[in-house]
């Protein structure tokens, strides 16, 4: 039996060289020819640091001045969610923890890190406001924290209803839509905080944001491990 | 009320499907065909509305956040931006009366409803965003939702075309956002009005633009790129079908059109215009001549879409030069993106009607379709008009604009590529209408396999999507008007 | 900047682009995830060193951390019964036939 | 900023973003298998995420533009997002041919392989 080839044919490899090399010539001048020095929107966003109602920049473009594409992007963890999910089976109560017989060297791990990873987690989320961390970084550690739980065979009761599963799922994002839309009644354009309570806002946006961004990035993993053969049978019964 | 609505109208086209999608994925089950519907209803007249202020005023711009770019995001709608938002809404309501009746009870389809309103206000934010980082969002929105909604019947053609469209498209959107970084380094802002002002053709300016095309081709599928499409489009439940090939490729194709038209123009980079003019006559002859070859229905169309993909790729070209030559060119180009939407929904809607009927798409297998099927033989035969361009179609004004634009600019070979491409599509049309007049076919099992009559939502959604791109050249004249509505300088030259 | 920080800046990058590409040269697919792990970490030292702390943090608990995860899951998933393409790759000596 | 050779910190690692780029779309055309092409994609992001963050490094100063960290903290999360929904269709591929390449007809019929 001959091995496979883990490898394209050697013409399909030369013309592949031969794109990349190209683009990585543009790419490389394109990099070098740049001006030294160049600012470009840092003063602004400088300028305007105070009127956010943060004083983190970064927190400040993704939760106020580019707010707009925040709540887009959690429509693209939503989405990939949805998408994952119509792979998968998301009937209450089938996913199996991913481990069958949790290690108890992994599981008493998980029992002594999860804790301390929400910890960090709500610190990053309390930091974010002047330093950083934030609702991304805070929500990652809580989707971490979620893994590392469901490695150890301890996520599954969390799923209980499909309900309750896709109000986790969306839960977040429609709160930052309903947030979005809220301050338009205040007389605002879509996203505009009024003034005062721009930091409040963006703190309970934060807040939500990252319990969302927990939930999902757990969600991810648990749905697309779920076993294959859920999917399998599924695929037979469709047939 | 009203006036909140007038102030609100760019963010309100995009909220109503946007937060439609959420709640008809956590409402699921039967609520959310009525959601989907409502959504699709309330869009109609605000789709209108913001066509109508566009025309008053000029122009529309919504400061998201309040900031104004280039610190914020804006919302910007001129000619273009409405005249694509209103074809998509109408399509958009033909596709989702139709899904009522091809979803009707097929529960393992009920993620369709959600991933498709996600898709529909990730299209609309798409046309309005003037910000080049929010189109990347967008992009990504659309093709997550679009990839999605491929691999929905989880069949295995459908999940290995969803896997090779999901890797074109990521790899697309890296494209462009590496040309967004290198703007920004080169321009010091991604707000499209703050570029616009300051783009000038240096190393990286030019490199920038060079990425984000190649990403885009990718994502429009233009030849020799369009190697996902077909498996991708053919693959896909017949309403995603006709929603890929009528709008989402004209997604990433305005994108390309706001760039090279709008921001800059085709002399940034010496022979862009040329060269993708070439690939878009290659696309066609291409297209056309794998869609002749076709056994399959869907593949048939799905081809069609790659060489009606090169008819819009002849637009750079032709307003390279200006004058009223580019203006011509403008409403030609234009005029084809919003009468192939329809069309082709039209065409990839009544294959679906087909195989759902008849469990086979096979072309061979379905002669006489026009007595058993009437009005989607018919819709698809109409649907066939606008694509040869035959008056008094769309189509037709679309070939004829263009035209004229290759006459005017002396340029008289891109004449020569619309008309050849008019031929070859009516080969195939023709090939596949024929036999719908015709006798019953020669594979008399197929013809034993009816499930009878489809339901009514979905022959009439697609006929009514026929009709309307077969209208379009009739009382298009609105829409030519709209089109030229601050048109950028390239093209505002004489009116048509 | 000190000729020790430019000499870590330039190990750190060099390092970075091997390991790039050992991981997709890398024939088994559970070497090629544990690379990438490694090379996102790595990743995560390269935006310290940027001053970028924020993204620092997000790498190393999304990058490194939960898409490893789940590509550790996936390489499990593939690496079982009857998979001819991966372990013909992952065992040397047997072609597709081993569960025959 | 200090320069070293004519480089400076950023350009180093703006270059070295390239190189992995490039690097990725090498092993996204030429390995067959998906969850190679996955990881492909990834070291692709992650060279146009330290393009992104050595250009943020330009301002003068201490402290970077925020804004292209904004942008690179966006994009962790939509690839994030984009490769689990890669790798569970890849799994479902998987499931449904016994293989994870995107021509798994060509592998059965050159004979290069044989199920199992």
């Amino acid at each position: 039996m001959p091995r496979v080839t883990p490898m394209s044919p050697a013409p399909v490899r030369i013309a592949a060289a031969a794109i990349c090399g190209g683009f990585g010539v543009l790419l490389a001048r394109a990099l070098l020819a740049l001006p030294e020095d160049e600012a470009g929107l840092a003063p602004l966003i400088e300028t305007n640091l105070e009127a956010s109602g943060v004083k983190h920049p970064i927190t400040a473009v993704l939760l106020n001045f580019r707010g707009y594409d925040t709540m887009l992007e959690i429509a693209v963890l939503v989405l990939a969610t949805i998408g994952v999910l119509s792979l998968t089976v998301a009937r209450p109560g089938t996913w199996a923890p991913v481990a069958e017989q949790a290690d108890p060297v992994l599981s008493a791990l998980a029992r002594f890190l999860a804790p301390i990873m929400l910890v960090v987690a709500g610190y990053l989320l309390w930091a974010g406001e002047h330093a950083p961390g934030g609702a991304f970084q805070a929500g990652s550690v809580i989707g971490a924290a979620g893994v590392l739980l469901s490695l150890s065979g301890y996520a599954r009761p969390v799923w209980v209803t499909r309900f309750a599963l896709r109000a986790v799922i969306a839960g977040g994002f429609v709160a930052f839509l309903g947030v979005a839309i809220g301050v338009m009644s205040a007389g605002g354009a879509l996203l505009e905080y009024p003034a005062g309570s721009a930091k409040t806002l963006i703190v309970l946006v934060e807040t939500l944001l990252t319990i969302s961004i927990g939930a999902i990035l757990v969600s991810l993993f648990i749905a697309s491990a779920s076993p294959a053969e859920e999917l399998r049978r599924r695929m037979e019964e469709n047939r | 009320m009203a006036e909140w609505v007038t102030t609100h109208l760019p963010a309100l086209v995009i909220l109503v499907p946007l937060t439609a999608a959420p709640l008809a994925f956590l409402l699921g089950g039967t609520l959310a065909r009525p959601i989907a519907l409502l959504s699709a209803l309330l869009s109609q007249p605000l789709a209108l509305a913001l066509a109508f202020t566009v025309s008053a005023e000029g122009g529309v711009r919504y400061e998201i956040g309040g900031w104004g770019g280039p610190l914020g995001i804006d919302l910007v709608a001129d000619g273009l931006a409405a005249t694509l938002i209103l074809v998509a809404t109408v399509v958009g309501l033909g596709v989702t009366v139709y899904a009522w009746g091809y979803f009707a009870d097929r529960e393992r389809y009920r993620y369709f409803w959600p991933l498709w309103l996600f898709l529909w206000a990730s299209l609309y934010a798409l046309f309005l965003s003037g910000d080049l980082f929010n189109l990347y969002v967008c992009l990504e929105l659309v093709s997550m939702a679009a990839v999605a909604l491929v691999g929905l019947s989880l069949r295995r053609d459908a999940l290995l075309a969803a896997m090779r469209y999901m890797l074109a498209a990521i790899l697309g959107s890296l494209f462009y956002l590496l040309g967004v970084a290198l703007v920004y380094a080169a321009f010091g802002s991604i707000d499209i009005a703050t570029v616009r002002e300051a783009v000038r053709a240096d190393v990286t300016g030019q490199a920038a633009f060079a990425l984000m095309t190649v990403g885009l081709m990718l994502k429009t599928a233009l030849f020799p790129l369009h190697f996902w499409l077909p498996p991708a489009h053919s693959n896909a439940p017949s309403p995603v079908s006709a929603v890929l090939s009528a709008l989402v490729v004209k997604g990433s194709f305005y994108i390309l059109v706001r760039m090279w038209v709008d921001v800059a123009d085709p002399s940034f980079v010496p022979g862009s215009a040329a060269l993708l003019g070439v690939l878009g006559a290659s696309a066609i002859v291409w297209g056309s001549v794998q869609a002749m070859r076709q056994e399959r229905l869907k593949m048939l169309v799905a081809y069609s879409t790659v060489a009606q993909i090169g008819y819009l790729f002849l637009l750079f070209p032709l307003v390279a030069g200006g004058g009223a030559a580019a203006a011509d060119a403008w409403v030609g180009g234009m005029f084809h993106a919003a009468s192939h939407a329809l069309a082709k929904a039209a065409m990839f809607l009544a294959a679906g009607t087909v195989l759902a009927r008849f469990g086979h798409d096979r072309i061979a297998g379905l002669g006489g379709l026009s007595r058993r099927a009437p009005v989607t033989a018919m819709a698809f035969a109409l649907a066939g008009v606008t694509m040869m361009g035959l008056p008094p179609s769309g189509g037709f004004v679309a070939k004829w604009q263009m035209i004229r634009a290759a006459l005017e600019s002396g340029a008289w070979w891109w004449a020569v590529v619309v008309v050849a491409g008019g031929l070859l599509a009516a080969v195939y049309i023709f090939r596949v209408v024929a036999l719908f007049l015709g006798r019953e076919g020669a594979e008399g099992e197929d013809a034993d396999v009816d499930a009878g009559r489809s339901p009514a939502t979905m022959e009439w959604a697609t006929l009514a999507l026929a009709l309307a791109a077969l209208a379009l050249g009739v009382l298009g004249q609105p829409l030519v008007e709209l089109i030229g509505v601050g048109a950028p300088a390239l093209v505002a030259g004489v009116g048509p | 900047m000190t000729l020790t920080s430019w000499i870590f800046d330039i190990v750190l990058v060099g390092t970075l682009v091997w390991l790039a590409v050992r991981v997709l040269a890398e024939v088994k697919l559970f070497k090629s995830v544990v690379l990438y792990i490694a090379f996102g970490l790595l990743v995560a030292l390269a935006w310290v060193r940027l001053a970028a702390p924020d993204i620092a943090l997000a790498e190393a608990a999304i990058g490194a951390g939960i898409t490893g995860a789940l590509l550790l899951d996936a390489a499990g998933h593939m690496r079982g019964r009857s998979q001819p393409y991966a372990s013909a790759s992952d065992e040397p000596s047997a072609g597709g036939d081993m569960d025959a | 900023m200090t320069t070293f050779a004519g480089l400076s910190q950023t350009d180093l690692y703006a270059l070295a973003g390239a190189a992995l780029f490039v690097i990725g779309l090498y092993g996204l055309i030429t390995r067959p298998h998906l969850l190679h092409k996955v990881l492909a994609l990834n070291i692709s992001s992650g060279g146009v995420f330290l393009v992104l963050v050595g250009i943020a490094r330009r301002v003068p100063g201490p402290v970077p533009d925020p804004l292209p960290h904004a942008m690179v903290l966006t994009g962790i999360v939509v690839t994030v997002s984009s490769t689990a929904f890669a790798l569970a269709l890849a799994k479902s591929i998987y499931t449904e041919t016994g293989h994870a390449v995107l021509e798994p007809d060509d592998l059965e019929e050159t004979g290069e392989v044989s199920r199992g």
